[in-house]
């Protein structure tokens, strides 16, 4: 009998990084290397506690694959209760990826809110390995609560900003003490960067409300509907499409998704178009 | 016959004030029991939850103790009153589905009836015992 | 294709008990409050009478067939800490299983469950026992005054099983015809001519039964599909949302839903356990509500929606079919009475006001 | 009697068109008949026309009471028909803070007792759709395939109505009591005293314990866990329930555990020991038939017999269970003490 | 997480039974657990630095203490953990001393039991949440009930501290059961002459205030916040008018039985306690009045020069709010009349140690003369008869009164000497004479002559004869024979008793009576003056019975536990409360009765959803009220109560550990 593709591999977790008070990034060494591509998932799970899906984080070619998860339930909880040498059950990856074919020799505009940000760093991390693939100017607009809850600093505090033509632009919803950067909502703040829809394909992660709110204002600055591509997140078991709670139309996000297009989306009985 | 002694599994929780403390004295006085009770300490025998007796019968417990201060002793006024409410009628409603009541007891233990606690373990561990492993809400899941 | 009498439905269990060591055979039962197929073995007295009715019914069985190919839970995955490790263990082989007495409607179920989980990656859990279940129907002659299978397109009259039971009047005494559709049916019922029939069992080469031909055109997967893709608006879920009762007990009696969740399960501060799969039913909030609050079919109304959609127009879409046999269980079961007939004669596939 | 059914539907109509074309109300919450035969359902007239399809029979059994917690019922104003046992539900739900009374106008019914589908076909020995019924004052006239033939009320009533005390809702719960044309009701209340109420009880507790075992495993095993019972139960009004809950996780989703099944229908129980109202939905609106009512009323029972006559939804708060005292008799005595 | 395990020695005491090596390689691989030692004692400075030492080292955040009971060394690790700068919270004990070590003899099981133990903690502490506890300022003020002697000194000494106190005294005077003695063993003081004085000086104590005549009817609040309201009963006399002259008490038709005489005189209707009493103001036993009864009569009105009777006078309620409350309501004598063989109340010779008392009391019923009620001659020839209703587990209270062995010397030494050649009789079990002095006192009574007959009386019946005596029959114990007396007097020593209301004042207060009736203190050994309840504190026999010097120390003591509360001038709350989670409570308010101090109320919120506001009920804790029994969370339905330190997160993971 063919492998039941809902047991999981051990992995061994090999670093732990504090992004936030609520956000850790965990490095994953699977027993078995698993190949993914930017914007594909993995199911995490601890036995006797549960099974999740989270956005690799990490691009494609490490012996480990990077999480960045969000204290948020039981098992988010119980995953940040994790020591380095712990092991997690993985399986994955799932999904479909970031449509990386079609980005090439384009300007890349990466919008991203809070955790959202986490399948985009895998895209960014991807793209600037592969430059001289895509040569064209990097844009990021990355927003979180506060500044206390920006994450990746590392990426977008040094490495990115300093990587040739990325211009990156940070905002927070509430101002702070010591941030003297851009306070105010990230589609509110795109709209007022006012990028170029020239040649440029956008790309956003985040909250579903704020993913509402940055496709209406990349339509709004002119960006037609294949040139947005936005990755979603539901609840999801399975990973595999067949225990039905991810369904967006007729897709299965953990499947079909949980990279679309916005044109993609519009044919589609959908909450946020 | 089986000549070996099946040694059930007693989850007790004893309130704080009295029924620890007389558990606690049993210790001082040296007064000896068998084994096979595990206590957990609550502040009054009024914070156990129903849930939380039948979830010590799902995970194998062969008998639970639920153990407070005298009526009218109570640290708190009455929250034994509510106690023996609650355990009332779930040892009744237990009888009425055949689950066993008998695995069930509430005590009145107090401070300093270190002896009472003594006998009531040891009676009610000899009474398990004889009545061998429980099967009732119990969830075959769980490993003893 | 192999046609053989036996002199009634007795020999056939009589057969069948002969293979219990090896085989797990299900027959259906209907005992307080229960109707549905249950082992052959774990029956103390064997009501030949009620089996027959049950069989020959024209309706299916109150619990569809899919519990045995797809159980409300399922353990895959057992666990426990070894020297600081985790090993796991998955289950081990099943025995191969006999089902008699399943309907047309419940035959086409599990096609349609077949496209999702025999799809890539194949559910293994599924296919295992989809493999190794032979399954013995029986025609309906009409259909049931609730059922609208014909309305669905299910061939009543010819249900795609390995073999196909026949008796003309549902009587136990009266002999029981049985014919083989596919190589397992064949090979089934030539080792049955072979042995423990004792000679009883003749080969034939007709079946006196007749059926009442279908009366209803099939819904076309397609018109239905475009007649729901205009109601996406429409008031009627809002108004199904405020009389349903947002209970799972459509989902869990629907032959053909089969969403699941997948929990663990471990006491003894977690140094052991499993995990399993379990029913799950999209009308639950929990279906859909993530960790972090946010739920995107947060309405009632949002959820009865789904459902309907899923099966009159989400998976036309992705599988071509529509996700209903019209067996009728949802209708039958529901508490509040909604049912499929609810919202098809709404979208003007009446029947019933004809 | 059949006027007295024609004329509860009728002034339910009327009723309802009259609050609707006021703009008094934003919907009505009644019964209408459903898609099976002889099937009344629940009912949301919105505008005074679709109050004509409100209807009022013996088959309304369905309590509404629940829906009124529902998110699509908030912020609306609402006139809802209610039976004497949704209105001891919802008098409960009111000191509960479960609903807002004032935003309710609340059409009490002079309810004749309700019938059992299931019952009503078992007794014809016909299946319902071949059924005419034609409500006689001496019972219910059955017109069918096989001739005609008059079941007595007591023989087709549900057995929750035999022996309800409170069939018309108290006149102090209600805005407008909807009664049947004067006539004579068909089969009320009768004083049934408790013994007799809960004599399915008794016939458990004299089984031997084993006996009551078997029976319990057989019956709770069928469970499916779909929350029907839960969710049809007009006294379970928590605005998220512990079985929901996942931390900690007080009930695991494994249908193929009786101790899950025993555990969720003791706490279920336990959570309306002393708030049930005798409607019988949970036990109704079962699927699999479970009669979860007697788990309900034999703790009705023990509360009645052992702390004092008690009736939810109509006697005045605390619940027996929110307060104890030294005055209570020790159901333990000397076993606790000794 | 970073959970780490200390495994306590206790020198030999969990070593011997325990295999704590096993243990703490056993608590290594537990769930969340990075650390794990054994210490010989955890309890000790080197123990203490131990931990803090790997707190540091392993960068612990929850700590696992295997050791002895919580009950003994909790507060000294949660010290360590706050000192470290962790929750104290973040600390569990597992008892493995107390119920485990001790109580097992079998090692390998004791060790199996050891673990699970540890392992259960190790499950409670992953789920452990910080806790804290409030500052709540405390009113200076105390109230003290109860105006006998434990009373006013208690009430003397808060007020000396400098602190504001108000005296609750149900009579109409203060004074107590002790104004009612003659004379105080084992000195023969003369007790009014020693009470006295402290009656004034609590009377004019600038910073006493009396509350005679007067109840406590309610009882709310907490430690330092006490809302107290006192049912002043109307005196029907205006205090500031009257000038003490008598003249209405004199001119009352009216006579009734005299209590405060045991009935043995008469008082009338409008009457003062007793001659000394403080305040020296009448009142008019409404019960008793024939105005009150008829409407008629008025003489006391008519007589008042100063106008001072107010019938229209109305009872009324004061509130008044305090910090601390000392509990003196002293106790009651048994009245010993079910007791058939001693034919109390059948024969008027037979009569009790008080009424004895008030006879040998110069300002008492007959003026310092003892008499026989029946024929007010002199006895010649009394027989005592000790423990009645004392020590008497069928028809009387288990317990010891105490100062029945005492007073019975005392009757017999003053007797003797007032009226010599009396012959006095004393039946007893044993004499108990524990107390400075007291022994000594017993030798000389009965070295003056009176007679002890060890045994008990059988029967007390009238002997017939002429002078109509009284026939005592009883058995004596050393001469192993009955024997039997002609008595003139027969004393009874009865039975102190619980006050018959102290329960209903108990449940007021939230403190808990014990099986007779008598205050409950907090700690039998170590706080014997505090009860379960913060802030209320005992004084006197109403938490058992005592003789005078014990009482008054009590009072002292008390007084010093209130006197400490104001000196620091704040409480801190508990720290394991309640606490709703709001998001999953209905505001049903089913824990609402179920809360013994009234801590849980009902507030409303509003909450967005959907994008509209919406208000809606949800219960609230108040903390300086809750006092964490977790009553209420063991009935909530969703799971929205719970408890601080007890969670259902943690009771669940208890029980799933074992």
């Amino acid at each position: 009998m063919t492998h039941n593709p809902l047991v999981p591999i051990n992995g061994e977790v090999i670093t732990i990084l504090t992004e936030s008070h609520d956000v850790k990034t965990f490095q994953v060494r699977p027993e078995v290397p698993m190949a993914h591509m930017p914007g594909q998932c993995a199911m995490l799970s601890l036995l006797g506690v549960g099974e999740a899906l989270f956005s690799i984080t990490s691009p494609p070619g490490r012996d480990y694959l990077e999480f960045s998860i969000k204290r948020v339930g039981k098992l988010t909880e119980a995953l940040h209760q994790m020591e380095v040498g712990h092991q997690v059950g993985i399986r994955g990856p799932y999904g479909n990826h970031f449509p990386v074919e079609d980005l090439k020799g384009k300007r890349l505009l990466f919008i991203g809110g809070g955790i959202g940000l986490a399948p985009l760093r895998s895209l960014v991390q991807y793209t600037l390995d592969r430059r001289e693939e895509y040569p064209d100017a990097f844009q990021l607009v990355y927003g979180s609560r506060s500044a206390d809850d920006l994450l990746f600093r590392r990426d977008i505090l040094n490495q990115w900003p300093e990587a040739p033509d990325f211009k990156v632009d940070l905002t927070v919803d509430v101002a702070s003490s010591g941030w003297d950067g851009h306070v105010g909502f990230v589609p509110a703040y795109l709209e007022a960067l006012a990028p170029s829809p020239e040649n440029t394909i956008g790309i956003t992660c985040g909250p579903p409300i704020m993913i509402k709110y940055v496709l209406q204002t990349l339509e709004k600055l002119g960006f037609k509907p294949n040139q947005i591509v936005t990755t979603l997140e539901y609840k999801m078991k399975c990973g595999v499409g067949k225990c039905g709670r991810c369904n967006l139309d007729e897709h299965y996000i953990c499947k079909d998704g949980p990279v679309f297009y916005l044109s993609e989306l519009e044919q589609i009985k959908c909450d946020f178009c | 016959m089986m000549n070996e002694i099946y040694e059930p599994k007693i989850v007790a929780f004893c309130c704080n004030w009295c029924s620890y403390a007389g558990a606690d004295l049993a210790g001082t006085g040296r007064l000896k029991y068998p084994e096979n009770i595990r206590i957990i300490r609550v502040p009054c025998s009024s914070r156990v939850e129903v849930a939380m007796i039948l979830r010590a019968f799902q995970n194998g417990a062969d008998g639970v103790l639920i153990a407070g201060c005298h009526p009218g002793d109570c640290h708190y006024d009455t929250g034994n009153y509510h106690t023996r409410k609650r355990i009332h009628l779930l040892t009744s409603l237990m009888d009425f589905m055949g689950l066993s009541p008998e695995r069930l007891w509430l005590r009145w233990i107090s401070g300093n009836e270190a002896d009472k606690f003594q006998a009531t373990v040891t009676a009610f561990t000899q009474e398990l015992r004889a009545m061998g492993a429980s099967d009732k809400v119990r969830d075959l899941r769980c490993s003893r | 294709m192999m046609m053989v009498k036996l002199p009634g439905y007795e020999m056939l269990i009589h057969y069948l008990q002969q293979g219990l060591g090896e085989k797990q055979v299900f027959v259906p039962v209907s005992e307080e409050g229960k109707e549905g197929h249950v082992p052959l073995g774990s029956l103390n007295k064997v009501d030949l009478a009620q089996m027959t009715a049950l069989t020959f019914q024209e309706k299916p069985l109150r619990n569809s067939i899919k519990s045995l190919f797809f159980p409300d839970t399922e353990t895959y995955l057992t666990y426990r800490k070894e020297e600081g490790r985790m090993v796991m263990e998955t289950p081990g082989e099943m025995m191969s299983q006999i089902l008699v007495g399943a309907k047309a409607c419940d035959l086409e179920s599990l096609n349609l469950i077949d496209r999702v989980f025999l799809a890539d990656p194949v559910d293994t859990l599924y296919a295992e026992k989809r493999a190794k279940t032979l399954i013995l129907a029986a025609p309906c002659r009409q259909q049931g005054t609730y059922c609208r299978c014909e309305s669905f397109g299910v061939d009543r009259i010819n249900p795609a099983a390995d073999v196909t039971m026949y008796q003309e009047t549902a009587d136990a005494a009266e002999p029981l015809y049985l014919k083989s559709l596919t190589p397992a049916g064949e090979t089934f019922l030539e080792e049955m001519m072979k042995c423990g029939t004792e000679g009883e069992a003749v080969a034939v080469t007709e079946i006196p039964w007749q059926a009442v031909p279908p009366g209803e055109k099939p819904l076309s997967p397609q018109e239905v599909k475009d007649q729901m893709d205009t109601l996406f608006e429409h008031p009627l879920w809002e108004e199904l949302a405020m009389r349903c009762l947002g209970c799972a007990t459509c989902t869990y009696y629907c032959p053909t839903c089969h969403c699941y969740d997948i929990r663990d399960f471990s006491r003894q501060g977690q140094e052991a356990g499993e995990r399993y799969r379990t029913w799950d039913s999209c009308m639950f909030t929990s279906f859909t509500n993530m960790a972090g609050g946010h739920n995107p079919r947060p309405h009632r109304k949002d959820r009865i929606q789904n459902r309907f959609f899923h099966k009159l127009n989400y998976f036309v879409k992705k599988q071509g079919p529509l996700a209903c046999v019209g067996c009728g269980r949802c209708g039958d079961a529901c508490p509040v009475g909604i049912s499929m007939d609810t919202v098809l004669n709404r979208i003007g596939g009446d029947r019933h006001d004809a | 009697m059949q006027s007295i059914m024609a004329s509860i539907t009728q002034s339910i109509q009327q009723t309802a068109a009259a609050l609707l074309a006021a703009g008094e109300v934003d919907l009505v919450l009644g019964y209408t008949r459903g898609e099976r035969p002889h099937q009344s359902v629940p009912f949301v007239a919105t505008t005074p026309a679709a109050a004509a399809q409100l209807h009022w029979d013996p088959f309304c059994e369905k309590a509404l009471a629940p829906y009124l917690m529902e998110e699509s019922y908030q912020n609306k104003r609402v006139a809802v028909v209610m039976k004497g046992c949704d209105a001891r539900a919802l008098r409960l739900m009111i000191s509960e803070s479960r609903v807002d009374r004032e935003k309710l106008v609340v059409l009490g019914v002079q309810c004749q007792g309700m019938i059992p589908r299931e019952k009503l076909e078992a007794a014809a020995g016909e299946p319902l759709h071949q059924l005419t019924l034609t409500w006689q004052s001496e019972g219910v006239e059955l017109t069918g395939r096989k001739g005609s033939q008059t079941l007595s009320y007591e023989a087709v009533l549900s057995p929750f109505c035999l022996t309800c005390q409170h069939a018309t809702p108290a006149v102090t719960e209600v805005d407008q009591i909807i009664a049947g044309s004067g006539e004579k009701a068909l089969v009320k209340g009768k004083n049934i005293p408790p013994k007799e109420a809960f004599s399915d009880i008794e016939t458990i507790e004299k089984m031997g314990a084993e006996e009551r075992h078997a029976f319990w495993m057989q019956q709770l095993n069928r469970c499916i866990r779909c929350y029907s019972c839960r969710n049809a139960c007009p006294v379970c009004t928590c605005r998220s329930c512990i079985f929901d809950r996942e931390n900690p996780d007080y009930l695991d989703a494994a249908k193929n555990q009786p101790a899950q099944h025993q555990f969720y229908h003791v706490i279920r129980a336990f959570h309306v020991a002393d708030r049930c109202v005798g409607c019988g939905e949970c036990a109704r609106v079962c699927p699999e038939g479970i009669p979860l009512h007697l788990l309900n009323q034999k703790l009705i029972q023990d509360l009645t017999q052992h702390y004092g006559a008690f009736t939810p939804g109509v006697d005045e708060v605390p619940n027996p269970l929110s307060c104890a005292g030294a005055h209570e008799v020790d159901p333990f005595g000397k076993e606790a003490k000794k | 997480m970073r959970i780490g395990v200390f495994v306590c020695w206790c020198g030999s005491n969990i070593k011997n039974t325990v295999d704590v090596d096993a243990v703490t390689a056993r608590a290594k691989t537990m769930p969340q657990v990075v650390y794990a030692q054994d210490v010989q004692y955890l309890c000790s400075e080197v123990g203490q630095s131990e931990i803090g030492q790997a707190i540091d080292t392993h960068r612990l955040d929850r700590v696992v203490v295997a050791a002895c009971s919580p009950r003994m060394h909790e507060t000294t690790f949660q010290k360590l953990m706050a000192a470290k700068g962790l929750n104290p919270y973040y600390v569990e004990i597992a008892n493995i001393r107390e119920h485990c070590s001790w109580v097992h003899t079998d090692k390998e099981k004791a060790t199996v039991k050891a673990i699970d133990l540890v392992k259960k903690a190790v499950a409670k502490t992953a789920f452990a949440i910080p806790l804290t506890s409030d500052q709540l300022p405390v009113t200076k003020r105390a109230l003290v009930i109860g105006g006998g002697i434990a009373g006013i000194q208690a009430a003397l000494d808060i007020a000396d501290a400098g602190y504001p106190v108000d005296l609750v005294e149900k009579e109409s005077s203060i004074g107590g059961k002790m104004a009612q003695f003659d004379k105080t063993f084992p000195t023969l003081d003369c007790s009014a002459c020693i009470l006295t004085p402290k009656m004034v000086e609590a009377a004019t104590h600038e910073n006493i205030r009396l509350y005679t005549y007067a109840e406590v009817a309610a009882v709310s609040g907490y430690v330092g916040n006490f809302n107290v309201t006192i049912k002043q009963k109307a005196t029907s006399v205006n205090p500031e008018k009257c000038n003490g002259c008598g003249d209405c008490v004199t001119k009352c038709p009216k006579k009734v039985p005299n209590e405060f005489d045991c009935g043995s005189s008469k008082r009338k209707a409008v009457y003062t306690l007793f001659p000394q009493a403080v305040p020296n103001k009448p009142v008019i036993d409404r019960d008793n009045c024939i105005y009150f009864a008829t409407g008629k009569c008025g003489l006391c009105a008519k007589v008042c020069q100063t106008g001072a009777i107010e019938y229209q006078q109305q009872d009324e309620m004061i509130e008044n709010q305090y910090g601390a409350i000392v509990v003196a309501t002293g106790y009651e004598l048994k009245v010993p009349d079910h007791l058939g063989e001693y034919a109390y109340g059948q024969h008027p010779d037979v009569i009790t140690s008080l009424e004895l008392e008030r006879m040998l009391n110069a300002s008492g019923p007959t003026s310092g003369k003892v008499i026989r009620p029946s024929n007010g001659k002199m006895p010649r020839r009394i027989v005592f008869i000790q423990c009645v209703g004392s020590r008497d587990r069928h028809d009387g209270n288990p317990y010891c009164s105490k100062v029945c062995c005492l007073y019975t010397a005392k009757h017999t030494l003053l007797l003797n000497e007032k009226f010599p050649g009396t012959e006095s009789y004393v039946f007893y079990m044993d004499v108990r004479t524990a107390g400075k002095n007291y022994e000594e006192f017993y030798e000389r009574a009965r070295q003056q002559g009176a007679m002890y007959l060890r045994g008990q009386v059988s029967k007390v019946e009238p002997l017939g004869d002429a002078d109509n005596r009284v026939l005592v029959r009883g058995f004596d114990g050393s001469l192993q024979r009955q024997v039997e007396i002609a008595a003139d007097l027969v004393v009874l020593a009865t039975s102190m008793e619980a006050q018959p209301n102290a329960k209903t004042l108990g449940g007021m207060l939230g403190i808990s009576t014990d099986l007779n009736g008598f205050y409950t203190e907090a700690h039998a050994k170590l706080r014997p003056v505090e009860t379960q309840a913060q802030g209320v504190y005992l004084a006197g026999v109403c938490h058992g019975p005592k003789d005078i010097p014990e009482a008054v120390s009590q009072a002292s003591g008390a007084a010093v536990k209130a006197i400490i509360l104001f000196n620091k001038g704040q409480v801190k709350s508990v720290p394991t409360t309640a606490m709703v989670e709001k998001d999953r409570c209905s505001g049903c308010m089913q824990c609402q009765p179920v809360c013994p101090y009234e801590a849980i109320s009902q507030e409303m919120v509003v909450e967005r959803v959907h994008g509209k506001e919406r208000q809606r009920a949800v219960a609230t804790v108040n903390r300086a009220l809750c006092q964490g029994c977790g009553a209420c969370a063991g009935l909530c339905r969703s799971g929205a109560m719970d408890l601080g330190g007890f969670t259902s997160r943690q009771l669940m993971a208890e029980v799933d550990s074992l």
